[in-house]
């Protein structure tokens, strides 16, 4: 598939999560919106074509971008090896620092302090990735569908800590204010839109245009809109 | 109940008495249907009666009110001295002296035999399981199908089902039997072997209620015959009269039916 | 055109191996005490007592008629307010009993129903009281024909378990959800599992119809 | 900045969409009702081979969970070069699932009904199809109402599943609000709420088709 | 099966016959269980039949083969001329020219006596909806129930449900009618006008074949009683000679059981 099918087909077909904000989040009249959902409109303007958004989960946007029923995901995909085995990878077009919260008395200052604790995750995102890899073997890793899920296990003591964006973090401080603070900072998490392995010409298309949205700062726009600050310089300079 | 209950209050205390049963002015209702209609019936220690009548007359009503597989709205039963409408305690004890045959055996599917016989003495008796299978035994003997006793209902054929059915019910040692149609699910060749039985039991003295077309068994049997129609009592007597100078109309018509 | 490649899920075959044993683990435990809760409730329902029918009654239409998923949810997540904390299997166990114990409370009572009156009233007529009746005489027969409604719904508890992965617990479907996260190769994940489920479903079939022939042996009338 | 409360809106989109739960038990139990037809009458077929492919097509469709079957369908059709749309896609798995659940429970019905019943038929020299449409049929499907509405509680219950494959109906729906609004107990209890008004009148109808049912055969 | 038609084509085609019904050798297994064992068996047009015998002993299988409710694994049966062994439309043609009447009346609960009584007609023979009805009427007048028709089994007793069976089966105007024990899931005081019907029938020269232990109905209407007793015929003859003077020792011990 080329970006000349697309265009003459007129719409794009693009995968997003819904369920993650503020990347992707269904706003009060119940459309896709969110930083993944400007980003993807941005994107079908510059290529002129109808942008058709496909709401997709964690667990199953991969399956939905190999089995074609989407284009592309602008779908917080964080780049990783692993991931980079099955999909392409534009280069990044957002980026997360992902942390370890929990109760303020919870103490945790290192990696090793996880040792046999419960820590909560979604379901294989990039917390879980990250998290998996820097934790001791004995801690107790549960994993959820969602990050509101993980959140909700914090808040019902349900765990003792849940790897999360800062992002989140953000809303975990607005639902219970004082209660829980960073442990950890493990990782910096750069964000790429995917398309199927194999795909160059298409890629080259969509690197050009996070190239392009990136020098004439629209990017930076949209970031400043969903997440109150500049797109960071981790993300800007790569 | 409450009116059953003075009636029972003002009929006084008898003291005990040679009645097996005693029903005085009984009446029964299904909702709005009038099923025994002042019912009066005295049955002596040792008697045999045999309760004859058309179909939803009210026979099977009649003998499930001996042992209070029905309840009464109006009026008094006593049995072997026990004033059922009192209630309490003595519906158990009833219960525990009268044995009861059906029309569909009713045996326990998932029991033996002889698992059927024993259950109700050791659980309500609280006789040894030994003791209990003694008794059984000496009962499936009496019927003639000791070789039977480890085998399942099914594999029984009708006339076998009956007989143990009343080897269960002597089990409890009761001293009244009630039997309703005991043998009309039977094919017409296994008749004969419950029939056979039932006179033995009647030989040895035992107070018998048995509603039956059988006309044979009740001639050669019965000390009294009684015919109920809708609810009522409407012939009583010894077979001989009964059955060849019958004067109610209805009894008339009914004889020249079955016969 | 996509190429099948199974070599990640066969490299992590032992975890979904745990995870079909956590699953039969779990519907066998919810199983075992839902049947208990289903007779217990079966009987309450018999009860003369009304305020303990409308109990059980409330209890059966709102379990069967609201999603397993959301009553996990509630277990999980809510059940911590009142100071009730449960791991993810254990609340997971709990909601499946929850579960099972009403659709078989209400098979229960249709196996009970199903008692010829005329076993009750024989078992009366012989002085048996309510309690000795109803575990004597009508306990083993109903659940005899009931059974195959029983296993049914066990098998059907089996398959909706795959749901409470959702809590974090580590039952066969959530073994398959880690690992196609780690290795992606969903579709080969999935048939795999697909096919585990199935074994075990049909394993169950196999083993139930054993345990029928042992448990009901007295033959039934024709 | 970005978690807003859970308000009168949210409400409202999470029972809006319960019009996809409606529409997915809607064509299930369509598809169903037909597929599960076909598949009791090959279950008491005196053929052998239609027998033994209805048996063989239970076993796997009740053996196998609803969300692995969505899936397959879904992106195993589509990863096998034969696009399919969702709708076809949840169709046919949701079609597949209620054929074999309902092919099982209208074979009870039939096998119900008193030999007598066929025998009678048959002496009076109707054959199989007049055997089937005036006889057995109308008595199966009296006794049959009971079982199949409380199969389509299971069914709207079971659509939720259809997540996976991208319908947002009234699960996913409230799981998408949750992660917006983090107000799980409100969000969940209006889901529950909303299923059980779906789902309750069904049970009660199936409730009262039972004992209207079994009044009239043991009369 | 193959025998079964082997047999068939050597006992030669014998051209249309006074013969009702012709059974020539049959065998008949339930897996193992021989529940025929070489039956030979001529009834001739008009002649009515009645079969007695112990329970299990294979009369209802008898006539439930007569128009293949029952296949056979071995022997020939001709009914009205038609091969029934030789199989294919043969079968269609036995069915629609015998009524059956069963034990359990197996009326279709959701239709009414009417409907009952036209379905065939109307869906086999393919008779206009009015022609039927009209002939329906004239035999619910004849079976003595014309009032019921428009009323569903259930609110029927049984002795009049059992002569709506009947009636039915003469919608389709049978050349043979077979009966399958009709009055013994009677009340006693139902058999009477069921057997009346039947000897009814018998009087108008119907040809038939009745499973029955109604000794009475036998004596007065059957041309020939048959014992059967383990899937065979023991003994059969005119009534008086068998009751009376049986010669078959089983014979003898059935009917004392019966009587
Ligand atoms: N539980 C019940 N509820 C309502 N009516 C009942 C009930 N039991 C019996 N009846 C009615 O009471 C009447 C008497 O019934 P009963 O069973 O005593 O008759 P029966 O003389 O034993 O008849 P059968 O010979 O048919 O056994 C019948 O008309 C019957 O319909
Ligand atoms: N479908 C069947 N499968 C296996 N065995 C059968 C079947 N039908 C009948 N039998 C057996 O065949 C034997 C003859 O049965 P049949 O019904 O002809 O007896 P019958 O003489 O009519 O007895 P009854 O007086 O009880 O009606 C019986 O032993 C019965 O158990
Ligand atoms: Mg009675
Ligand atoms: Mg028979």
């Amino acid at each position: 598939q080329t970006v000349e099918t697309i265009k003459s087909a007129g719409t794009i077909k693009i995968g997003m999560m819904v369920d993650f904000p503020p990347f992707g989040i269904m706003n009060t009249s119940n459309e896709p919106d969110g930083y993944d959902a400007d980003v993807a409109k941005l994107l079908g303007t510059e290529w002129g074509v109808k942008v058709q958004i496909v709401p997709v989960t964690g667990p199953n946007r991969i399956p939905y971008l190999q089995s074609n029923q989407v284009d592309l995901l602008v779908a917080s995909l964080g780049i990783t090896e692993e991931r980079a085995k099955n999909v392409d990878f534009s280069q990044p077009y957002a980026g997360i620092s992902i942390g370890v919260f929990g109760a303020s008395d919870t103490k945790v200052s290192k990696p090793e302090d996880l040792s046999g604790k419960t820590i909560g995750v979604a379901r294989a995102s990039t917390q879980d990735t990250a998290v998996t890899k820097v934790a001791p073997k004995d801690a107790k890793i549960q994993r959820f569908d969602d990050d509101a899920s993980a959140v909700q296990a914090l808040l019902s003591g349900q765990v003792e800590l849940i790897g999360v964006s800062n992002v989140v973090a953000t809303q975990i401080e607005q639902a219970a204010p004082g209660r829980f603070d960073q442990k950890l900072q493990l990782s910096q998490q750069v964000q790429g839109i995917a398309v199927r392995k194999g795909s160059a010409e298409l890629l080259t298309a969509v690197n050009a245009f996070v190239e392009k949205a990136k020098a004439d700062g629209e990017l930076n726009k949209i970031h400043e809109k969903w997440l109150g600050s500049p797109l960071p310089d981790f993300v800007a300079k790569k | 109940m409450t009116e059953a209950k003075a009636n029972a209050t003002v009929a006084a205390v008898r003291g005990t008495s040679d009645l097996a049963v005693h029903m005085e002015g009984v009446n029964k209702w299904y909702g709005a249907f009038h099923a025994l209609n002042n019912v009066n019936l005295e049955v002596s220690r040792g008697e045999r009666i045999v309760i004859c009548g058309p179909s939803g007359s009210g026979k099977s009503t009649l003998i499930r009110c001996i042992n209070q597989l029905e309840v009464i709205q109006q009026g008094r039963i006593v049995v072997d001295n026990h004033d059922l409408t009192a209630g309490g305690k003595n519906v158990d004890l009833v219960r525990q002296e009268t044995g009861m045959v059906f029309q569909s055996f009713n045996l326990f599917p998932h029991m033996t035999v002889l698992e059927n016989c024993t259950l109700a003495p050791m659980k309500v008796r609280g006789i040894s399981k030994v003791e209990a299978e003694k008794t059984a035994r000496r009962f499936l003997e009496r019927v003639r199908i000791p070789e039977q006793a480890e085998k399942y209902p099914a594999q029984l054929s009708g006339g076998q089902q009956q007989r143990v059915a009343i080897a269960r019910a002597l089990c409890m040692n009761p001293k009244i039997m009630l039997f309703d149609e005991p043998t009309s699910a039977l094919d017409p060749e296994m008749v004969k072997e419950v029939l056979d039985t039932m006179i033995d039991l009647a030989k040895e003295g035992m107070t018998m209620l048995c509603v039956t077309h059988e006309m044979g068994f009740a001639r050669q049997v019965a000390d009294r015959v009684i015919f109920m129609d809708r609810g009522e009592i409407l012939e009583m007597g010894p077979p001989d009269t009964f059955f060849d100078n019958p004067k109610n109309e209805r009894l008339k018509n009914f004889l020249g039916q079955i016969s | 055109m996509y190429t099948f490649n199974f070599e990640p899920v066969l490299a992590g075959f032992d975890k979904l191996l745990i995870g079909a044993l956590v699953t039969v683990q779990l519907s066998c435990a919810a199983m075992v005490i839902g049947l208990i809760v289903s007779i217990l409730c079966a009987a309450g329902k018999t009860s003369r007592v009304a305020p303990l029918r409308w109990v059980i009654d409330a209890y059966i239409e709102i379990i069967r008629n609201t999603p397993f998923l959301v009553q996990i949810f509630f277990i999980f997540f809510g059940l911590p307010a009142l100071g009730i904390r449960l791991s993810p299997n254990s609340a997971a166990l709990v909601a499946l009993v929850v579960n099972f114990g009403a659709y078989g409370t209400e098979i229960i009572r249709a196996g009970i129903e199903s008692i010829q009156k005329g076993q009750i009233e024989a078992g009366t007529a012989l002085g048996l009281s309510k309690l000795k009746i109803f575990r004597y005489i009508i306990m083993k027969p109903a659940l005899r024909t009931v059974y195959p409604a029983l296993t049914s719904q066990f098998i059907y508890l089996m398959l909706t378990s795959s749901v409470v992965s959702a809590i974090s617990a580590d039952d066969l479907a959530a073994a398959g959800n880690d690992l196609q996260s780690a290795t992606f190769a969903s579709f080969e994940v999935y048939i795999v599992i697909t096919a585990m489920y199935l074994v075990m479903s049909i394993g169950f079939s196999a083993v139930f119809s054993m345990i029928e022939k042992v448990a009901f042996r007295y033959p039934l009338s024709r | 900045m970005l978690i807003r409360p859970f308000g009168w809106n949210e409400f409202l989109i999470i029972v809006m969409a319960a019009q996809w739960t409606i529409a997915l038990s809607a064509i299930a139990f369509a598809g169903g009702g037909v597929g599960g037809l076909l598949i009791a009458l090959a279950r008491v077929s005196d053929a052998r081979w239609p027998r033994l492919l209805a048996t063989g097509f239970i076993r796997i469709f009740q053996g196998t969970p609803l969300l692995m079957q969505l899936f397959l369908v879904f992106f195993g059709m589509n990863i096998l070069g034969f696009a399919i749309n969702p709708w076809i896609a949840a169709a046919v798995a949701l079609t597949l699932h209620a054929s074999a659940f309902l092919g099982e429970i209208w074979r009870g019905c039939i096998e119900a009904i008193p030999p007598g019943q066929r025998e009678a038929a048959t002496a009076l020299g109707l054959r199989y199809v007049n055997r089937m449409r005036y006889i057995i049929l109308p008595q199966a499907s009296r006794i049959a109402v009971a079982p199949t509405v409380g199969f389509l509680v299971q069914l709207i219950k079971g659509t939720s599943l259809a997540a996976i494959i991208g319908f947002t109906e009234l699960t996913r729906q409230g799981q998408i609000i949750n992660n917006a609004t983090f107000s799980p107990f409100m969000v969940f209890g209006t889901v529950a709420a909303v299923y059980f008004v779906l789902c309750w009148p069904l049970s009660l109808l199936a409730r009262r088709m039972e004992v209207k049912f079994s009044r009239s055969t043991t009369r």
